[in-house]
């Protein structure tokens, strides 16, 4: 049994720990929440990838340091502690693992390289509208090689260099790879509940695209690219939550009211007691999701919903009970309470809200237990 | 068992109706809330209100009011309702403070006061809460001392918090230590101070949400007459809680989302399966289910609390329900509403979301509204001791002296 | 605004408080709890009937006292309180109301005058097998006149004289009147969580029936015979989460953990003040609940069902924590919290569990938003 | 990451399914459990496990165990699983007492015991909780006093409640008080008594599910040697930590039902619109999914722990989760699932109830089981002051007498 990080594991989460506290206190993050025309923190995307975090599950032969998935579930662990504003989940999540599960041997050549190397930031477009994704849905279409339509919201939209596009072809649909820089495209930055990471709608009018993976496999590669995007999700949402613990704790231990600590209040305690157990459900879901992940296991759909959803519920309560412990102070804007109660519902929705994924969940568990 | 008015209270509806049809003003609700222009359109319509006698309605005509009845009220606020003039800014004064000055200021004070008050003339604000000192409130830190030339006067130094409207009103009651050596309850002293004084400064603070609804408040050597004292030296706890029970109940119930709204967004938008929409989605009914339930449990309870009015008698424990409930649904009907939206929930661009981004607003609005006016946790302990007769918390405070108790930073 | 029992029916709640009280003490409870041969308290029965509560909302000119029904929801919280194990529920809130809802004038004359007075038990017999009531799913067939076919469980099916029975009746289900002391018809008691009320399975092979109601109306109408037992059992709900409370207070009173009682520790002065909130949200949806029920208001549908969700919600939570408040005391048999954590599960159980309920609820305001 | 064993587990798992292959017992899980058959077969099972070194494997040899590891005996409970052979009758004694008398116990009592507790010869409960010493076990007021007649032996009175298997045990530790005069901390005494004195008297308890796996255990005039001692005298409670820090990783996880059955039942009943199965109704999925996950995490933690074992670690605090979530789940899951039986839902004779009325048992067992070993309450506040290190609750018995305490009836 040997199911807990390795001592290299630690180490590197350690060593990741010491960077972000000195390179990302959350000083840094309010500039990207702040400055409207501040869209990402580049240095720190630059730093990032310059240690090798970037391209941390992207082989080597590809310009990736190949340290593997489990690694960056650890890195991923320690960005979301930290709320990063940073391009990380869309580009190292969903774009890269888009290209490297459905893309051909040029375009990983192509790609994977830059992104490795901080130079290209990419994104996952698939939301049209309200509600979950359907193929009736779907307007965004490729004739002809040329897209047309609107994504929205497109997380990271106004900063990526290429987006992944799932549009109809045909009977159905595909995923497609597009250069927003390229003509034909216009991006329009989104007013949205957590300002420190980037949303925008996409309109395609012609744009040149090529096609990602085989024709007509759209929807079911999108999932399978979410499947793989929530597990580092998972963790960026345990660190969160872990986060949020830590500064209920320290504020309780900290603030008197009646002439004790309010942590030596049952109510308080019992609060916190609560988070602790989500969290460590969580975290103990989102480490089966990192085997599921990394092995290669026919059971990375369940194990990627189970962790999904009991991340998003420990980050989310998390969030909740951190700024109400705070009181008063968590409702002001210097706390740092908000940036967590913004960044815990992102994160929760970026692949997809709990709703979708409960389904997703019973629906392999029918499947399986049906084989 | 039924909602008819009694025969009294018919005849009084039916008068404020027609004096309502006549008097009303056409209102713009789509304006700013509380920008100038709506404050001077408030006091007007109060001003109006007060002549006609339907201002304060059961205080006593000697002060102003309408000399009426408690029910008498909730049936005009019940008519005013329909033509959106619930203007907000006399709340907290006449709800608050400006009873509080009744109950503790001398004869010269109180008719001083109470009709500038009740026509509008004159806004009030509340000054309790402090940074170190929010559930409790007895524990305030802004000192006042008596000045050391002889004319009885007090000089205040420190700072209040989530005071609202501190920018548009003309006075405010104002909670403060005048004895740092006795227990924290004793050495308190309320007074009535001047806003527009230039030893007062006040600021707004910027909110979680990115709004600005509440204020700083920050007294820097405060001269205030010794007749501006409202009760006795060291008894200000005292005047204090006369205050405070008229907040809890004033704060009320959560507003910002109503389940027929949730229902026509979950009309709108797709099922989890992808098949029909949301309202067809049985996860979601049932939810939707237990929030009407819930809501409608929380009207219903309301109606009870005006029947008390109605029959004369005090309302009973089970008003102090409300927020406890209201806040934390709207928390999770919030959460719920975006989790449905999928994606796209997260945006919260009032031309691009569901409702004019209703949800994501009341996502935060709701974290506001579980601390405003007594945490959810207080209001627990409240319920529990209160209502319910269990034993208080066990106090450590009480008999050391104020500066001698633990404090954070 | 007159939303509150009047003087008259305080008055009565108070009479019926001191009777129980006096009458119906657990002790009683107990003798049905502990012998599997007593039914039902026979002489509980005979005097509540005495009392005139039996027949509290049947007219005068049909042998009642003609109270009416919020007389009758006053009765039913206090009986609800004193978990009185006898046949109330079946025999008043659904079998004398179905007869008078639907009964012609011959079966109104026959029946009503027998049940005021107390000589006449019935029961309404629905289900017959796990999970919601469907048409497609009902095998009870009456022919020529003749009903064959199960059902269980049917409360008080072991005790009473006559059953309403819903059965095929052609292309659509009917309502049938049967005398369950006639040839055909067998009975079997069933083992239930509340043993203090009787539930069996009726077999009936031809046996007479005579149809109640118009002919193919039989789940319109039983839905509408639901909604009007819904509500008095609703406030046996609330009166029983009331007592709960009272319980779980007096008990939190007097015992002691770590030198202090714990009434006390937040932990359960939170917990007490939870159940206090839900039994009033319930109550106040109860009230509403009988005063469309007495009115005959169109919207006593969405009442009863928001009463019935309410209480069970209430009693369910008030009865779980009351045992838990309790603690290991609370788990022995001869403590009485488990008369209410079995009762609770009965009367959210007896017309249909909250799923069929909230689903009602939507299904109703959807038609009234349409409308 | 992974679940693989190392070489040398993956090696002792081979050893231990080949002697599990060779040498269990086949064994008829429908009969009654602990009847007086199931208590003479696990018997001769631990014997001839403790013969071939796979009882009480972490034990040193010396004492009659397998002088292995954590991880061993974990490895080898998985593998006998998959017999049914997980008697339950030796886990109290194996897990709790015998190791406080090896802890504590002379070398003459540690030598007695050891050897016949880990071949099954004699069974061993655990007397600590009385009736007004639940969560507050130090409360306990059965006493012990020295005999009169110079002795030195002990005579104790009192009564002990909630044990289990009190009436197939052979010997129990028994925590008394022999000082009423000091704090209730410092007062007591451990002992260890044979369960057969005719002074020992043994009554099953009437649980509220109707069942009696519990008794009460009554002490008159029971004469105990002072070498029967655990610990000094006035150090019981340290005793008892000890015993009780094993009790919390015993209990272990809820039983009864898990989510395989519930949706194995969800496939049978119709849904609540009347149309499908309750499977596929979406708001009964959204509730299976939110249990699976739960599931599934309580399982993977376990994993966690297990992982700590198997590196030669204590496993972290995330053991502490267990209970408090699954007691709690077990309830909400058979609560629901009732609820979806509906009118069904009330049946729970065996022979009709779905699952045999696994529902209807699990809705009384997890009522049980959120107060046997620690009620929610007590496990939250450990996990907050253990865990996170939270503040005690204000404590008012410190420095009190024992006999000066309030207590109730």
């Amino acid at each position: 049994m040997n199911f807990d990080w390795s001592d290299d594991q630690k180490a590197l989460k350690g060593e990741a720990r010491r960077f972000l506290d000195e390179r990302c206190p959350t000083t840094r993050v309010r500039k990207v929440l702040d400055d409207a025309a501040t869209l990402y923190d580049a240095d720190l995307w630059k730093q990032v990838a310059e240690l090798g975090w970037v391209g941390a599950a992207i082989p080597e032969e590809h310009g990736g340091t190949g340290l593997g998935h489990i690694e960056l579930c650890a890195l991923a662990e320690e960005l979301g502690r930290s709320v990063a504003p940073i391009p990380f989940s869309s580009t190292v999540y969903l774009f890269a693992e888009a290209i490297m599960l459905a893309g051909s041997e040029a375009q990983k050549t192509a790609i994977l390289p830059k992104i490795a190397a901080g130079d290209l930031i990419g994104a996952v477009a698939s939301s049209e509208g309200p509600g979950g994704l359907t193929p009736g849905g779907l307007r965004c279409k490729v004739e002809g090689g040329r897209l047309t339509g609107e994504k929205l919201p497109v997380t990271d939209g106004s900063i990526a260099h290429h987006a992944i596009v799932l549009a109809q072809d045909g009977q159905r649909p595909s995923l497609f790879l597009v250069d927003l820089t390229g003509e034909g495209v216009s991006r329009e930055t989104l007013k949205t509940l957590d300002p420190t990471r980037d949303a925008a709608k996409l309109t395609f009018a012609n744009a040149l695209a090529e096609r990602l993976g085989e024709q007509g496999q759209g929807l079911d590669l999108l999932q399978r690219i979410f499947d793989r995007a929530a597990v580092p999700m998972a963790f960026e949402q345990v660190g969160g939550a872990e986060r949020c613990l830590e500064m209920a704790k320290d504020y309780a231990m900290q603030r008197y009211a009646f002439g004790r600590v309010i942590a030596s209040y049952q109510a308080i305690k019992h609060k916190l007691a609560d988070i602790y157990v989500k969290t460590e459900l969580a975290r103990s879901n989102a480490y089966y999701g990192a085997w599921a992940l990394a092995s290669g296991a026919a059971e990375l759909p369940t194990a990627a919903a189970a962790a999904r959803l009991s991340a998003t519920e420990a980050y989310d309560f998390a969030a909740k009970e951190n700024l109400q412990t705070h009181g008063g102070m968590g409702f002001t804007w210097d706390a740092d309470c908000h940036l967590h109660y913004r960044r815990s519902r992102q994160l929760g929705l970026m692949v997809g809200g709990p709703p979708v994924w409960r389904e997703r969940l019973i629906g392999e568990l029918e499947k399986r237990n049906a084989a | 068992m039924d909602f008819n008015d009694s025969p009294e209270e018919a005849a009084f509806r039916d008068h404020a109706r027609d004096w309502l049809k006549e008097n009303a003003p056409k209102r713009d609700t789509a304006r700013a809330r509380r920008s100038a222009d709506e404050i001077v359109e408030a006091k007007s319509w109060q001003a109006k209100k007060a002549q006609a006698g339907y201002a304060c309605i059961p205080w006593p005509k000697a002060t102003g009011g309408g000399g009426g009845t408690p029910m008498q009220k909730v049936i005009f606020d019940q008519e005013e309702a329909a033509y959106g003039l619930n203007f907000g800014i006399f709340e907290i004064g006449l709800g608050m403070c400006v009873p509080t000055v009744l109950a503790f200021g001398d004869d010269a004070t109180k008719a001083r006061f109470a009709g500038p008050a009740v026509r509008g003339d004159e806004v009030w604000c509340q000054l309790f809460s402090e940074p170190a000192a929010g559930s409790d409130v007895a524990a305030s830190r802004t000192k006042a001392v008596l000045a050391d030339d002889g004319s009885g006067d007090w000089i205040i130094d420190g700072q209040k918090v989530w005071t609202s409207g501190a920018h548009y009103s003309d006075f405010g009651i104002l909670l403060v230590r005048t004895d740092p050596d006795v227990p924290k309850h004793k050495g308190l002293t309320m007074f009535w101070i001047d806003m527009h004084d230039p030893a007062v400064e006040v600021r707004p603070i910027h909110q979680a949400s990115g709004g600005s609804e509440f204020n700083e408040v920050f007294f820097t050597g405060l001269r205030v007459k010794d007749s501006q004292r409202l009760g006795e030296v060291g008894k200000g706890w005292n005047v204090a809680l006369v205050t405070l029970m008229n907040e809890r109940l004033a704060v009320g119930g959560a507003t910002g989302i109503n389940w027929p709204e949730l229902m026509a967004m979950a009309r709108e938008i797709p099922g989890a399966n992808g098949e029909g929409t949301a309202l067809k989605d049985a996860g979601f009914r049932e939810k939707l289910a237990d929030w009407y339930v819930m809501a409608e449990g929380l009207k219903m309870t309301r109606a009870r609390s005006m029947t008390a009015l109605s029959r004369g008698q005090t309302p009973g424990p089970e008003a102090s329900v409300g927020k406890v409930v209201s806040a934390l649904q709207l928390q999770d009907m919030a959460s719920e509403a975006m989790d449905r939206l999928d994606q796209f929930g997260i945006i919260d661009d009032p031309a691009l979301a569901p409702l004019a981004g209703a949800f994501q607003q009341g996502y935060f609005w709701a974290a506001g509204l579980r601390i405003a006016g007594g945490t959810d946790e207080i209001l627990k302990n409240i319920i529990a001791e209160r209502v319910l007769g269990l034993p208080g918390d066990i106090r450590v405070d009480r008999d050391v002296a104020f500066k001698d108790q633990p404090r954070g930073a």
